[in-house]
């Protein structure tokens, strides 16, 4: 059992720090959205089923399909205005 | 009686799991997105229903094993669609296969 | 039972290599996905390592969620693509 | 139409039953949200429904459980074997269902559950289907899929 704890606690360190430290908006997202499910799992570990189930629809489902929408948006910027305008540091 | 269902469930839940890590390796070794989405999906689907199988013959209730199986058909829905999304995606942006021969 | 949940979450950090190593989006859907599915066994399997049967509807919120991210990655994509 | 929507109710019920257990004061939720769903479904999908045969969803039950097996089986063991054993590919398969109608969706979905193929683009008149070994019979292992999907679905009022 310890070992499982302590694979989870560290997988959701690596997620953690990896997710606010990418340079590449989608994989932070992707990384974001795989944080919630890991973190949805520490909650059932703990015994916290309710918690679990708010952290997988909120943290990993809508959060993640909102973030992704908001990078499509930002993407799609710079074509739409056909100015050329340097948006790559996004 | 009672403890050989204990020994079969754990058995078959421990090769559900090993399903999972198969799929876990061919989707790291295997060389294109289009082999690696073959490995997950049908590893998973299969260690799920192998998990699934070996909880119901431990789940107090048998309304427990609906939901069981309620949950292993709704993670191969899943699993379909967004593996087929996945492949129709990658095959639209131009992703190149690897070609035959042993690899 | 604990072999089990260490080989599932074993398989957890495999879904992590592939999402950072990429190498193109697609991919790093995909170790999306396979944390999806097995976060769902990891639960499962918790579920009957504690008793907890409740943890079973956890599970099935999982599973019924799972695709969720995964169109919207694809939308998301679709649209980019679009001409303008 | 009533018809189908009266099995869709019951459907949904069964569903909701399953999942929030046999309380009766979870229907107070429950009943609201099963007649919604059931209408919402009945009118996305209008009056082109398709009945299914129980016999032909039994016999398909059986095959697809030992096929998804078989999948399975056969894609760890190329996984875990040291030398991968692939011949990947693109095969178009010609459709013989019509594309635009539910089995054909069905079909699309299901091949990416069996040994050795996933389907990438399902097209106007045919799917467009990755295999991972090309030496395997993929064509004849597909039109066995698709004989068995056409038995299961009878077409509907629509058709």
């Amino acid at each position: 059992m310890i070992v499982f704890d302590v694979v989870l606690m560290v997988t959701l360190w690596v997620l953690a720090v990896g997710a606010v430290s990418q340079a590449d908006l989608f994989k932070s997202v992707v990384l974001f959205v795989t944080m919630g499910v890991v973190v949805a799992v520490a909650w059932a570990r703990l015994g916290a089923a309710d918690l679990a189930m708010v952290e997988v629809a909120v943290g990993a489902g809508i959060t993640g399909a909102l973030f992704l929408n908001t990078l499509g948006h930002l993407e799609q910027r710079p074509g739409e205005r056909g100015e050329g305008e340097d948006t790559s540091h996004l | 009686m009672e403890g050989v269902r204990e020994a079969l469930a754990v058995g078959v839940m421990v090769l559900g799991a090993l399903f999972f890590v198969a799929g876990s390796v061919g989707m790291l070794r295997f060389p294109d997105v289009y082999t690696r989405l073959h490995a997950l999906t049908k590893a998973d689907n299969l260690g799920m229903g192998l998990l699934v199988f070996g909880l119901s013959l431990q789940a107090p209730g048998w309304q427990l094993v609906l939901k069981l199986v309620l949950i292993w058909i709704f993670v191969m829905i899943a699993g379909a669609i967004s593996c087929h999304l996945v492949a129709r995606e990658a095959y639209r942006q131009g992703v190149k296969p690897e070609q035959g021969g042993d690899l | 039972m604990i072999v089990v949940a260490a080989l599932v979450l074993g398989s957890f950090s495999a879904a992590l290599i592939r999402i950072w190593r990429g190498p193109s989006g697609a991919d790093r859907m995909m170790g999306a996905q396979l944390f999806g599915s097995s976060g769902a066994a990891t639960v499962l399997v918790l579920a009957a390592m504690l008793e907890d049967w409740s943890l079973i509807d956890v599970a099935l919120v999982f599973a019924s969620l799972a695709a969720v991210t995964v169109v919207a990655f694809v939308e998301r994509t679709e649209r980019a693509s679009m001409p303008q | 139409m009533a018809v189908g929507v009266f099995w869709r109710v019951v459907f949904f019920a069964a569903l909701w039953w399953i999942w929030a257990g046999d309380k009766p004061a979870s229907w107070w939720f429950g009943a609201p949200a099963v007649l919604s769903a059931a209408f919402m479904a009945a009118r996305r999908v209008g009056d082109e429904s398709h009945r299914v045969r129980m016999r032909g969803l039994g016999m398909f039950l059986i095959y697809f459980v030992r096929a998804s097996f078989q999948g399975g089986v056969d894609v760890a063991w190329r996984a875990m074997s040291p030398r991968m054993r692939l011949r990947p590919g693109f095969i178009e398969y010609p459709l013989r269902l019509d594309a635009r109608r539910a089995p054909a969706v069905f079909f699309a979905n299901i091949i990416s559950l069996l040994p050795g193929t996933l389907s990438v683009e399902l097209g106007e008149t045919s799917v467009m289907v990755h295999a991972i070994d090309l030496e395997a019979p993929v064509e004849a292992q597909l039109q066995e899929l698709e004989r068995r999907i056409a038995a299961m679905f009878v077409a509907g009022e629509g058709a």
